[in-house]
């Protein structure tokens, strides 16, 4: 009974969706907004990546918001988790020699190239949320195939606040700075296409990465935590 | 080409199925694993590039992984 | 043929919003309802994605000389869906860590034994 | 355009995003001082908000971020009526802060404090800005700082109702998105002045089902009749000054949001009689519901679906009067339900029982206390002099106005529910003062830090309860901010 109504309920959606798709044709490249920033990227803000232009320069104030997300979620996970008592103890099996030994060679490799990834944000698809996320994911092998080792709280706290801060910092900075606006671009816009261009744009990305590698890493640590 | 995105399309669409149907709840966040890793190939046919980079590494990966450490504290099967 | 053009992705990506609805409406077990939860993000994405294609377009990057802006796809829904998939990992992570604990309390994962309270 | 650039409305946003970014620096050096956080930083947001408001009442303050010309940018949009709620949020923000420095003390209290910071700042956000999918950014950020602030005692009651509300509160986003979406499709803009324009010159019927969507993703936070069923859990099972926020800022937020899209971007005035419908069922069924109640803060967060629905009900009769009696009403709403449930607070840690038998002659023992839950009492139910007869009369004439069949009938609900409301009310009232308990328990003390704002809430029920009339002006103001939507297009766009 319940699956039949669930059902019905999912069949008016669906017609409602599809009334709406007819208006919406498929393919027929960018919108209004979006020919705007193709056009005017690289004179407004020099990044050769107009999804990095678009995330860090015109829609920055969401970034902002994106970033506090995961930095709420971290400590969200940390309050729910702080209370809990009594700890399941479970025997865990030592990995393998091959496995550590592979994830020790990997890891600083992983941190590497997730560094790339945010360094080069503005000229090449990735950024800051990518390469936060392969730093993260970096940090989860080690914790699966070295048994026992953790990161260090006090140094990723350092982390999580200094790229926040570094944020935050260069909005306030264009409040202040130049033409005045928060989060405006406030740096020269460089040689275009090279890895020193674009302003503040690279800057953020790499407070971004930062922030959200070790956003992530703290997840991660806080869930795996004891098991 | 479309046929590639057909085949892809039905594949996305059976896993999530499969997601849905399988009582074995690691075996239904590998499928769902699977949605995101197709999904991220569809970003990438769709010419996004940066939005295929971030659904393989977040929404494949790391949602995978903190499902299963989940799944590892609490209990593997559905009722 | 021009049908399969026009709506792949559009099927593609409400078939995964009513899959995940289906999940969470009707499933019982948290874990399952959360992953449904992840399904139907996963799907409101592939739609944003959709919006901007260009047919024979480049990918909006400007990495060579000679790539005209006329061609490329829309930046602001790659844009959006990056701030998408982030919120959405922070819901699941958030949403997961809370079954952990309900786990601990109730000893179970069915949604509905988790059930103290009452209207 | 003349940005002022020393109170920019942006710092009302980024100084507690960086207060908050700070604190993780400053809980390695001192864990207790990470607590002062939210009181600074509130007290800094209520000192910008009060010198924007003069500002923002002769011409709305349109902030570009980034520096790019309107469409193209986020843009806070600072009119009267966000800027009211941004002051309404940093002062409740501020009281609510000094309260829990004292009446939270557990572990990982640090963390408390931040998602607090973090809770309003959403909320600010969400009031202030001028981009759709900006809001959803801060709605989420509202969102997810209240699911884990539900949960902070880490009970039982409150990991079930946070899952609760996470589930629901995760598929409302979901769908907001999705009709976000669909409006960037249609309209190939997400500036919501540039969307109102496009819907404007377009039929209205088209847009009807990225409507139903926004509405419905909006109105879960809101807790419109449908919409509720995470909000009495989640409300009585958080610590009590977070069922003040939630209840005084969180679900009015929503509900703002919900308005904003239907008079400023969807501008759907036939619609109106429908989410009259809403508002008055939503009315009925949370006083009806709290009637039966007998734990105490559930009987709160029922009365909180009921003042939902009133101010929906204001809302939807769309005259300016009527707006502004609305908008009055929220404001009403925010201090009465906060005391309540400050009050409540240091009521239930006394007893230690949520039930209201237990109260019995706490009258006696903690008469200061006892008399901000009732001064909270008599506003809420709208008994003159406190603020919210005011409020409530002010709906009650705006609805007599219209001179209409329907009105009349829908009034007369919104007059039973009141009466619903008065009666359960006193009944707490009556078990608090005249029920004497066969032998006296001891009374807590409750720290000056706790008292105090309490006491001012209740010095400001009071004092506008009697001197309605320094925040007409204001009201009017914002009510003509909401309901105009040339306006609104015209400051943004130029």
């Amino acid at each position: 009974m319940r699956t039949f109504i669930v059902i019905l309920l999912l069949a008016v959606t669906c017609l409602g969706i599809y009334s709406v798709l007819v208006h919406i044709p498929f393919g027929t490249g960018p919108s209004e907004t979006g020919t705007h920033y193709l056009a005017n990227t690289r004179s407004d803000t020099g990044a050769s990546n107009a999804v990095t232009a678009v995330v860090v320069g015109y829609r920055g104030f969401d970034t902002l918001g994106e970033v506090t997300v995961l930095f709420l979620t971290a400590m969200g996970v940390g309050a729910v988790l702080a209370t809990l008592q009594n700890r399941e103890k479970r025997s865990i099996e030592k990995a393998s020699l091959i496995l550590t030994a592979a994830c020790r060679f990997l890891f600083p490799l992983t941190l590497l190239f997730g560094a790339y990834i945010f360094l080069h944000g503005h000229l090449t698809p990735g950024g800051g949320f990518q390469g936060g996320a392969v730093i993260a994911s970096g940090f989860l092998l080690v914790y699966l195939g070295c048994h026992g080792r953790r990161i260090s709280r006090p140094a990723s706290k350092v982390f999580e606040s200094a790229g926040g801060l570094l944020f935050v910092g260069i909005g306030l900075a264009g409040l202040y700075v130049g033409s005045r606006f928060f989060l405006s671009n406030f740096l020269p816009a460089g040689e275009f296409n090279t890895l020193l261009s674009a302003g503040i744009i690279p800057v953020i990305y790499i407070g971004v990465g930062i922030k959200v590698g070790a956003e992530l890493t703290g997840i991660i640590d806080r869930m795996m935590e004891d098991t | 080409m479309i046929l590639i995105v057909t085949l892809l399309v039905v594949l996305m669409l059976a896993a999530a199925i499969c997601a849905a149907v399988f009582k074995d709840l690691i075996s239904a966040v590998i499928s769902g694993c699977l949605v995101s890793l197709i999904a991220a190939v569809l970003f990438y046919l769709l010419h996004a590039p940066d939005v295929a980079m971030a659904e393989a590494s977040i929404g494949a990966a790391l949602v995978t992984a903190v499902f299963i450490i989940a799944i590892k504290r609490t209990e593997r099967y559905e009722e | 043929m021009t049908f399969l053009q026009n709506y792949i992705y559009y099927i593609a990506s409400f078939g995964l919003v009513l899959t995940g609805l289906y999940i969470i409406m009707v499933k019982k077990n948290l874990i399952k309802v959360i992953l449904g939860i992840s399904i139907l993000e996963t799907g409101v994405n592939v739609f944003l994605i959709s919006l901007g294609y260009q047919e024979n377009g480049t990918a909006p990057i400007f990495s060579r000389i000679g790539l005209s802006a006329n061609r490329m796809t829309d930046p602001v829904p790659q844009a959006l869906v990056l701030t998408a998939i982030v919120i959405g990992l922070a819901v699941l992570a958030l949403a997961l860590t809370l079954a952990i604990r309900a786990y601990r309390y109730f000893g179970t994962l069915n949604l509905m034994k988790i059930k103290d309270q009452k209207w | 355009m003349n940005e002022i650039i020393y109170f920019n409305p942006v710092l009302l946003i980024a100084v507690p995003l960086a207060l908050a970014f700070l604190s993780p620096l400053l809980g390695l050096i001192s864990k207790k001082s990470v607590k002062y956080l939210p009181v600074a930083g509130f007290l800094a947001n209520t000192g910008i908000a009060v010198s924007l408001i003069p500002r923002a009442i002769e011409q709305t303050i349109v902030v570009r971020i980034g520096g790019f010309p309107p469409p193209f940018c986020i843009n806070l949009v600072a009119g009267p009526a966000g800027i009211l709620l941004s002051f309404l949020i940093a002062v409740t923000g501020f009281l609510v802060a000094l309260y829990s420095l004292r009446y939270i003390n557990q572990d990982g209290e640090e963390k408390y404090h931040v998602l607090y910071l973090l809770l309003l700042t959403g909320a600010t956000g969400v009031v202030l800005t001028g981009d759709i999918f900006n809001l959803f950014v801060f709605f989420e950020i509202l969102c997810i700082s209240s699911y884990a602030l539900v949960a902070f005692f880490g009970h039982k009651a409150g990991i079930e109702a946070s899952v609760k509300y996470l589930i629901q509160g995760s598929v409302g986003s979901s769908l907001l998105l999705l009709g976000i979406g669909f409006l960037y499709g249609r309209t190939g803009t997400l500036n919501m002045a540039g969307i109102a324009l496009f819907i404007q010159n377009t039929s209205p019927g088209e847009m009807l089902i990225p409507l139903f969507f926004i509405i419905t993703g909006l109105g879960i936070e809101a807790a419109v009749f449908p919409l509720n069923a995470w909000l009495p859990d989640a409300h009585s099972s958080a610590p009590a000054s977070i069922s003040a926020v939630l209840s005084g800022i969180a679900i009015e937020v929503g509900l703002y949001a919900v308005i904003r899209m239907l008079f400023t971007i969807f501008g759907v005035t036939e619609l109106f009689p429908v989410f009259m419908v809403l508002g008055v069922t939503t009315l009925v069924i949370g006083e009806m519901c709290a009637f039966t109640q007998q734990n105490l803060k559930r009987m709160l967060a029922f009365s909180s679906i009921g003042q939902i629905g009133l101010i929906l009900f204001a809302v939807s009769l769309a005259t300016s009067q009527a707006v502004a009696g609305g908008i009055f009403q929220m404001l009403s709403h925010t201090a009465g339900k906060a005391l309540l449930f400050l009050t409540a607070g240091y009521m239930i840690l006394n007893t230690g029982s949520h039930d209201i038998e237990s109260f019995r002659g706490i009258g006696r023992r903690m008469p200061l206390i006892s008399l901000g839950f009732t001064a909270g009492v008599f506003s809420l139910v709208g008994l003159p002099p406190f603020m919210g007869f005011a409020s409530k009369f002010s709906i009650i004439r705006a609805a007599l106005s219209l001179g209409n069949t329907w009105v009349y009938i829908m009034t007369g609900f919104v007059l039973t529910a009141t009466v619903i409301e008065a009666s359960y009310f006193f009944r707490v009232i009556q078990v608090i003062y005249f029920h004497n308990n066969e032998k006296p328990g001891s009374a807590l003390k409750v720290p000056a830090s706790s008292l105090a704002p309490i006491l001012l809430l209740m010095a400001v029920i009071i004092i506008i309860g009697i001197f309605p009339g320094i925040l007409t002006d204001l009201l009017h103001n914002a009510a003509g901010d909401i309901a105009n939507k040339i306006d609104y297009i015209r400051s943004v766009l130029g």
